[in-house]
């Protein structure tokens, strides 16, 4: 027994959340070969088939990447400042995949640790996340490795699988059931979940190895290809540095938090010119420790679902998945010779 | 915040008719920053400076705006004021509200009056920016070069000298005189171009304070203003001029007589060893060894056996020696326009129609002066080059090159028409029966009894003047047929003359342009050498302690050259006159640890003032190169900050912060 | 186009030349509207392409550049330098849509105040006509 | 190709000719060739060359890491080729200190990337050797404008849409700059902040300035290898920027960045001739 | 094969018809084929640009746009005259899409003005020189010409960029390869009158007159020409001349193409020099001179 959406009435559904005045985001081609999740204008936007998975993840639907946390402006010889609100909306993640929806327990940790980040917190109540499994995977997936699969329900507030002519529903959390409530019928058929990737990494040896080899020279050789840009970390579900910078002009201005990444020079750049971390070796390291070491020492959980985002995006294709392999010591090293 | 006091000046009516100052002021004292705005009748005034410095005290200024005038009129005076005051003169900046505002927009229009305000915004957020900065000092070597010993150079040597500074004169010929050495007589005195020049030519010769090199050339010039490294290359003549006594038998004993004289443009032949003319400084002789049959044969070597001296050295060679000077004078002169056919740039297309090279009888003015000169050739008696008659009949051609788009240059220059009418007046002088045809196309005789000079010509010794151009010169029967026309009267002329003279056009001498690119000058498409203003800087260029003077600027006379050649040395007295030199900070600085090397700067700067560098460690290895700018060359266009992409390069004055923080201050 | 619409005009000015024709203007008492807001640089060739865009972004409706003309440039050749960057630089504007009808290059010697004041009474006519750059507004104000 | 190019690549290793080979080898993750750096003549059987080698691996030059492990060798395409004489140019590389291997190549991608369909330059120029022999059919098929020109077809405010549509995306990831041969500043202006010449948010207005900056920059420069637009995350059409200004260059200075190191840079010199007719 | 398009223009089908036949005959031997433009029409000559500047353009124009029509690249214009003006005109449109424009409309053809224009010289020199010295039967060297190029062949020197305007030498250069002689003298681009033939009869002869003058007295015992309008004055004014100022000057006057073809073995008659007004055998050149005086 179970409960099912039609496959043509859920764009129908997504008109009506949009009707009710609700921010919907789901995938969209937005050209070929470019699948993201956007902001829908329209239920015709959405795209649930015909890629693996979008380019980028549903975290900028919580954790945009340029949010104002303040505003400041002249006044004669005093300065106002003017805390900015947590935004107020009411939104719906539509077609997430299960490894984007696992990020947002992930990421819970880190903003409401010391000091509860709110224009997190409140992104993050208001927001329903609708996550359809997944039917397919390729190379770069590996969520299987992350103990997640193609149905994970961590995150999700409705996980839809498909079905012939439609999608089985499952609510798990009451905003979701609110969502779906009375757009379902019961049906028997029950979805089969097919098979993830295969597991090609042991997380769980992952912790002790990175511990041993923080300061191995294979971190040199691994980081030699590296490019230094921000694909991965930007494409990433579950990276969220950012970094805060005043934006002005002579009136006032605004103090905003954009996103930031570990691969740029910049990143930890001093004042004094001095950069703790001046080379690209060590800049990939951190990643890498900070996903599987330092991350899961603090909170308990990776900071990675296995979506391959990274190596995907990667204009030299690397990888999470490839460095762990490697670190592992599981795959022939074919990087940095 | 900054404390920022404002000036706003009334300038009398000319900006408090367009404001209630009282409430623009208010709006002024409410710009971020600002400490304290206060308005004045006249801020330039001596209360109004003394209102500023008693400001800048009391409210303890960190920076000031005046607001009223252009800064190009006032900026020094205010900055002098806060200086007074003890406030570094770049911490102030001014505000045009009376060129740029009140003068020229509706007075109390809402439009006008906020267009005030932004004004003195964007100036406040400018100078929130400024950085107390101090003049460049740059150490100053007190020589001069001099490039080039015709009457400007001369004069411009004996100035320096005469003043106690010590000159380096480099003459490429043999000898110091350039052009006006072998002139005939000098309009509009007719006086004797050799009187009057030669006796300063021997002064330079024996000033203790002038080194001269003849027959050198400057190799190249390193350096910058005040400091300059020159190098010369100083040609074998082999003849050792320092053992040479002056004696000259090996010139009168020198069997060879085949090479056409530079000196009187190919008029008579010249030995292998020569002096160039007998008044020649130094009077020392040199060995052509293209016309030499020691050298092209081994057969002769006279010179070798009779100088007593030992002073003969076919071995000799092109030696480089270095000078340091602080100061630079261009005075390298003119050359003739190439009348013929065989012309060195498709641009000039040349007279073939006059048969210049082609008559004999058909010559330039220069060579004609030499007929004229009483050391010329024929001993100043006028006679034809091809059988040396008498001419009866001469013709002169005015504007042969100049003045002519189609086939020449576009410009007068200058002194044809002068000369043309002194050498009608001479050769009447000197040939009684004599008739002179002179055609023109306009007669330029600005100057002080120039055109009393012409007129004479015409009324006194009869020249014959038609207006109109020569169309084609032949030759028939030993005359030359000049065919052209006379547009005053309507009609073609024919003359059949004896001997033709055309007053070639006056370019720049050869090289300039190589020594141009050498001293960083810069030149016009005629290869002129540009000024660095036409009216306010005649003899300064944009390389700062180079100056110009004479026909390598443009045609000049003797006069006018002479007298910039006076007015350079006067320059170079003031850049002396100091123990060193200031310069304006506001210059370009690299940032050299983000700098990329890329080196566009480089190709830009208009200055050539940015270098490549090395940057090294404490153990000497090469870390990375930058780009570095040589303070002492800049002049801060700034051209450099724009083609930088990180924008590692900035200028102080006008630096990135300051525009950004006046572009921010628009709104 | 609302009445009372009144465009914000940003001219970058060289020291020398342009700056000096201002001056000049404001000598001779020759009127022009007071739209236009005047930086003064050393020279056209420290004008850089990022402030023609700042100032677009500062909300202006049209941006002037202006400086000697060719072979016066006070610093010899900074006016030929943007010359050269100017033609690049509009293609580039072409392409992205940009209104190069609203970005002005010209040469105004010292001399030409009058020449200074019909293009700037000029240029605020037309932009007045045109009506606000609405498009690099919005811009401006959007999040990604 | 591949036997060929690992024997040269054994025998440069061996004889100690260099110390590094910066070449092609399959990833682990996705089967693709990506940069490899083989220091050992045992490894060399890691290189590849095929037709999906399409990484411009002249952006390994410049990095720090990369020269410090000594001479290199470098295999090149055509059209990467091109950014060397760049680098050159301004001084980034000393082309005598690299040992260039030129492939001959036909085209790279699959589809084939749309810089191949005007290709002039199958057979790399001024590389130290070549190998393998120039395809059948060399000779541009397309001008080499032509998506440019379509482009312009569009009105200017349908531009702008396209534009602003395309700005909205960006993430600033800066995969562009990193992977351009020719950006190779330390300090991206960018990321200078005093001032801030460019927000760095990514904000509509910041990335349609940042796009028009990284382009410009590139004004004269850029050789069109097309790097930038192949790992854009979101698929910006950069190459349409770069495009207009090689286009630009192309038509009023007779200039294509990196076809001849003897031709001075465009930008850092002028013509008293260029063209000004948009002037007042 | 070599072949030109011909544009005959209004001479060499009317009063010029001798040097039609001369182009004609000597071409033939030299493997050179004319495909004379089909309904061509006169190019303006002396009139049209007097009177007004479209018409100037527009009658060149058409004869370029039919050339274009029919694939000719290069076309030769045995007159100067035509030659000079379809060149004017050729530049004129390069580079102006509006006039080529409004003329192709004006002409109802399209014309691009790319057509290159030869004149008789340029024809015997795209043929090449050393190419007619080897197909030379009879050498002249009993010829001692004056090369005659008058005002046209050389200038206006910017629009025809054909040899130097005041020292041509190309005549001279085909000349020797015929094994004749060329004299130098000072009259050679000096005009003989032109179009004043009827009109001014007076100047034509006066200047005629200095140019036979000129060349006997430098030697000459012929002049050569190529173009029609000179040989129109210098021959068939001779008696005229010789009327006027009691000489007589007896001077063959050949077109170039004569001389060639005679050099390649052809008779007088097949090149219409039995129709020329002063025909006479040449004799040495120092007879000549004394007949003068």
């Amino acid at each position: 027994m179970s409960e099912l959406i039609a496959q043509e009435a859920l764009p129908g559904l997504v008109a009506k959340w949009l009707a009710q005045g609700k921010r919907v985001a789901g995938p969209s081609v937005v050209k070929p070969g470019y699948c993201l999740y956007v902001e829908l204008k329209s239920s015709a936007q959405l795209a649930l088939e015909g890629f693996i998975r979008p380019r980028n993840s549903i975290k900028e639907f919580v954790f945009p990447h340029h949010e104002a946390i303040c505003r400041y402006h002249f006044s004669g010889h005093t300065v106002e400042t003017e805390d900015c609100d947590p935004p107020q909306v009411d939104q719906v993640i539509v077609g997430a995949r299960p490894c984007d929806a696992a990020a947002l327990p992930i990421l819970d940790h880190l903003f409401t640790w010391d000091y509860e980040d709110k224009f997190y917190t409140e992104r993050r109540k208001a927001t329903t996340v609708v996550t359809l499994a997944c039917q397919a995977h390729d190379d770069a997936c590996f969520c299987t490795s992350l103990d997640l699969g193609p149905a994970a329900e961590q995150g999700s507030d409705v996980l839809l699988l498909a079905v012939p002519g439609g999608y089985e529903v499952r609510c798990l959390t009451d905003k979701g059931r609110a969502l779906f409530a009375g757009e379902t019928r019961t049906v028997e058929q029950t979805a089969v979940v097919p098979p993830g990737p295969p597991v090609m990494v042991a997380p769980g040896t992952i912790m002790a190895f990175l511990q041993a080899r923080y300061d191995d020279p294979m971190w040199a050789d691994l980081a030699l290809r590296c490019l230094g840009c921000g694909a991965c970390a930007y494409t990433c579900p579950t990276c969220h540095c950012f970094d805060i910078v005043d934006e002005g002009t002579a009136a006032g201005g605004c103090r905003v938090k954009n996103w930031d990444c570990c691969q740029f020079a910049m990143f930890t750049q001093h004042a004094s010119g001095h950069n703790p971390r001046s080379g690209q070796s060590q800049r990939q390291r951190q990643r890498i420790q900070h996903k599987f070491r330092i991350y899961p020492e603090k909170f308990g959980v990776m900071l990675c679902t296995g979506c391959g985002n990274c190596a995907r995006n990667c204009p030299v294709g690397l990888g999470v998945l490839s460095t762990l392999k490697e670190t592992a010591g599981s795959a022939p090293v074919e990087v940095g010779v | 915040m900054g404390r920022i006091g404002v000036f706003i000046c009334w300038c009398g009516e000319n900006i408090a008719r367009a404001f209630d100052m009282d409430e623009l002021t208010e709006a002024v004292a409410e710009i971020p920053g600002v400490r304290c705005a206060i308005h004045y009748k006249y801020m330039c005034s001596e209360p109004g400076q003394a209102l500023i410095r008693e400001k800048i005290r009391s409210e303890k200024l960190e920076a000031v705006v005046v607001a009223s005038c252009s800064p190009h009129m006032h900026l020094k005076t205010f900055r002098a004021a806060a200086a007074a005051a003890g406030l570094n003169p770049y911490l102030v900046e001014m505000a045009n509200i009376r060129e740029q505002c009140s003068w020229v927009h509706e007075p109390y229009e809402d439009e006008t009056v906020a267009k005030a305000v932004s004004i003195i915004r964007m100036t406040v957020h400018k100078v929130l920016r400024n950085r107390a900065l101090e003049p460049i000092r740059v150490p100053l070597t007190k020589r001069a070069l001099v490039v080039g010993g015709g009457v400007a150079g001369i004069q411009a040597s004996l100035d320096l000298a005469d003043s106690g500074y010590e000159v380096v004169l480099v003459e490429r010929e043999p000898s110091i005189g350039g052009k006006m050495a072998g002139l005939s007589e000098t309009f509009p005195t007719l006086d004797c171009s050799q009187c009057i020049l030669t006796p300063r030519m021997v002064e330079v010769g024996q000033h203790p304070n002038i080194r001269l090199y003849t027959y050198s050339e400057v190799e190249s010039v390193e350096g910058f203003v005040g400091n300059f490294n020159i190098t010369i290359r100083q040609k074998a003549r082999y003849v050792d001029i320092e053992k040479c006594t002056g004696c000259l038998e090996c010139w009168n004993r020198c069997p060879s007589r085949e090479a056409p004289s530079e000196f009187d443009y190919g008029l008579t032949k010249r030995k292998a060893i020569y002096v160039p003319f007998p008044q020649a400084v130094p009077a020392r002789p040199i060995i052509d060894l293209n016309s030499c049959a020691k050298f092209l044969r081994n057969e002769c070597g006279t010179c070798l056996k009779v100088c007593q001296a030992n002073a003969i050295n076919f071995d000799d060679q092109d030696m480089l020696v270095t000078e340091q000077v602080g100061a630079i004078v261009v005075a390298t002169g003119y050359r003739m326009y190439d009348i013929g056919r065989e012309q060195e740039n498709a641009k000039y297309a040349g007279y073939g129609e006059y048969g210049y090279g082609q008559y004999r009888d058909v010559i330039d003015s220069l060579q004609f002066e030499r007929l004229l000169s009483a050391s010329g050739p024929t001993g100043g008696e006028v006679k034809r080059p091809s059988d040396g008659a008498v001419p009866k009949k001469v013709v002169f051609i005015a504007c042969v090159g100049s003045r002519d788009n189609a086939k020449g240059i576009p410009y007068c220059s200058k002194i044809c028409c002068m000369y043309t009418a002194k050498h009608t007046m001479l050769y009447k002088h000197k040939v009684h029966d004599g008739q002179a045809h002179v055609f023109y196309m306009d007669i330029r005789a600005g100057g002080k009894g120039y055109e009393e000079f012409v007129r004479r010509a015409i009324e006194k010794d009869g020249a014959r003047y038609h207006r109109g151009r020569v169309s084609k010169i032949t030759e028939e029967n030993g005359k030359l047929i000049v065919r052209g026309a006379d547009t005053l009267a309507g009609a073609p002329v024919t003359i059949e003359a004896d001997l033709v003279v055309l007053a070639a056009a006056m370019r720049p001498a050869t090289g300039v342009l190589e020594l141009a690119q050498k001293i960083k000058l810069g030149y016009d498409e005629f290869g002129f050498l540009s000024e660095s203003h036409p009216k306010l800087r005649p003899v300064e260029t944009n390389t700062a302690g180079v100056y110009i003077c004479g026909a390598c600027h443009a045609p000049k006379d003797i006069p006018e050259a002479v007298a910039q050649a006076s007015a350079a040395a006067g320059k170079v007295q003031v850049l002396f006159s100091k123990g060193e030199l200031t310069r304006e900070p506001e210059v370009a600085s690299v940032n050299e640890q983000t700098c990329a090397a890329c080196f566009a700067c480089v190709r830009t700067c208009p200055y050539l003032a940015i270098d490549k560098a090395e940057i090294r460690d404490r153990q000497g290895n090469l870390r990375k190169m930058t780009a570095r700018v040589n303070p002492s060359l800049c002049m801060g266009c700034g051209t450099c900050v724009a083609v930088c992409p990180s924008k590692s390069v900035d200028l102080e004055g006008f630096s990135e912060e300051q525009i950004y923080e006046m572009v921010n201050g628009l709104i | 186009m609302s009445e009372d619409f009144e465009p914000k005009i940003v001219a970058f000015v060289c020291n020398w030349c342009t700056y000096l024709a201002a001056d000049l203007a404001g000598t001779n008492r020759l009127e022009y509207p007071p739209n236009v807001r005047i930086l003064r640089l050393p020279c056209t060739g420290r004008v850089d392409f990022n402030l023609i865009i700042k100032a677009l972004e500062m909300g202006a409706d049209a941006v002037v550049v202006s400086g000697c003309h060719p072979g016066d440039c006070h610093y010899t050749a900074g006016n030929y330098h943007a010359r050269r960057r100017w033609i690049l630089f509009r293609e580039l504007l072409e392409t992205m849509g940009i209104e190069t009808n609203r970005i002005f290059f010209s040469w105004i010697s010292a001399a030409e105040s009058k020449k200074w004041q019909h293009m700037i009474t000029e240029i605020t006519d037309q932009i007045r006509e045109m009506g606000p750059y609405t498009a690099y507004h919005e811009i401006s104000e959007a999040t990604a | 190709m591949t036997g060929q190019l690992r024997e040269r690549c054994r025998r440069l290793l061996q004889d100690g000719a260099v110390q590094v080979v910066i070449g092609y080898g399959v990833s682990t993750s996705d089967g693709m060739p990506h940069p490899i750096f083989v220091r050992r003549p045992d490894d060399v059987d890691k290189l590849i060359w095929n037709e999906q080698c399409m990484a411009n691996l002249t952006t390994y030059l410049t990095r720090d890491a990369v020269k410090a492990l000594g001479k290199p060798a470098i295999v090149v395409k055509g059209c990467d080729a091109r950014a060397l004489v760049v680098l050159e140019q301004e001084c980034q590389i000393d082309r005598s200190a690299m040992h260039v291997i030129g492939m001959a190549c036909a085209g790279v991608g699959s589809p084939r990337a749309p810089k191949c369909a005007s290709c002039d330059v199958h057979v790399p120029a001024a590389a130290d050797e070549v190998i393998g022999e120039a395809p059948a059919q060399t000779g541009p098929a397309d001008p080499p404008y032509a998506e440019l020109e379509e482009f312009l077809q569009k009105s200017p405010a349908e531009r702008f849409a396209y534009w602003r549509e395309e700005a909205a995306r960006c993430i600033r990831c800066y995969a562009c700059r990193e992977v351009c041969p020719t950006c190779y500043c330390p300090r991206c202006i960018v990321d200078k902040n005093r001032p801030a010449c460019l927000d760095t948010s990514a904000t509509v207005k910041a990335n349609f300035a940042w796009h028009v900056t990284r382009a410009f920059h590139q004004a004269g420069r850029c050789t069109g290898c097309g790097e930038c637009t192949r790992v854009c995350p979101v698929g910006i059409n950069m190459r349409l920027l770069n495009q207009s200004l090689a286009r630009a260059a192309d038509e009023h200075f007779g200039y294509r960045a990196g076809t001849n190191r003897e031709t001075p840079p465009i930008i850092g010199a002028y013509g008293l001739e260029d063209k000004e007719s948009f002037i007042r | 094969m070599l072949e030109f398009g011909y544009y005959p223009g209004c001479a060499l089908h009317g009063s010029s018809s001798d040097y039609e036949q001369s182009v004609q005959a000597c071409l033939k031997p030299l493997g050179v084929g004319l495909k004379e433009l089909d309904d061509w029409i006169c190019c303006g000559a002396t009139a049209a640009h007097t009177l007004n500047h479209m018409l100037a353009v527009s009658l060149p124009a058409r004869n370029l746009a039919l050339a274009e029509r029919d694939g000719v690249t290069e076309l030769f214009a045995p007159c100067p005259m035509c030659s000079m003006e379809l060149i004017k005109v050729n530049r004129a449109l390069d580079g102006n899409a509006g006039l080529r424009q409004r003329v192709s409309e004006i002409v109802e053809l399209p014309v691009t003005g790319k057509t290159q224009i030869l004149n008789l010289i340029q024809v015997f020199q795209r043929i090449g020189v050393d190419k007619i010295r080897a197909t030379v039967k009879k050498p002249l060297s009993h010829v001692k010409a004056a090369c005659y190029y008058g005002c046209l062949l050389t200038r206006p020197a910017d629009t025809l960029q054909f040899d130097d305007p005041e020292h041509p030498r190309s005549m001279e250069t085909v000349l020797e390869a015929l094994g004749a002689s060329a004299v130098e003298w000072n009259y050679a681009t000096e005009c003989c009158g032109a179009g004043l033939t009827m009109a001014r009869e007076e100047t034509v002869c006066e200047l005629s007159h200095r140019i036979l003058t000129n060349a006997a007295a430098h030697g000459a015992n012929c002049l050569v020409v190529a173009c029609p309008m000179c040989h129109t004055n210098l021959d068939m004014k001779q008696a005229d001349i010789d009327r006027r100022y009691g000489v007589h000057h007896d001077m063959m006057v050949y077109y170039l193409s004569d001389l060639i073809g005679m050099a390649l073995g052809l008779d007088e008659t097949q090149l219409g020099v039995d129709k020329h007004f002063v025909v006479k055998p040449l004799e040495s050149p120092a007879t000549q001179a004394a007949e003068m005086h």
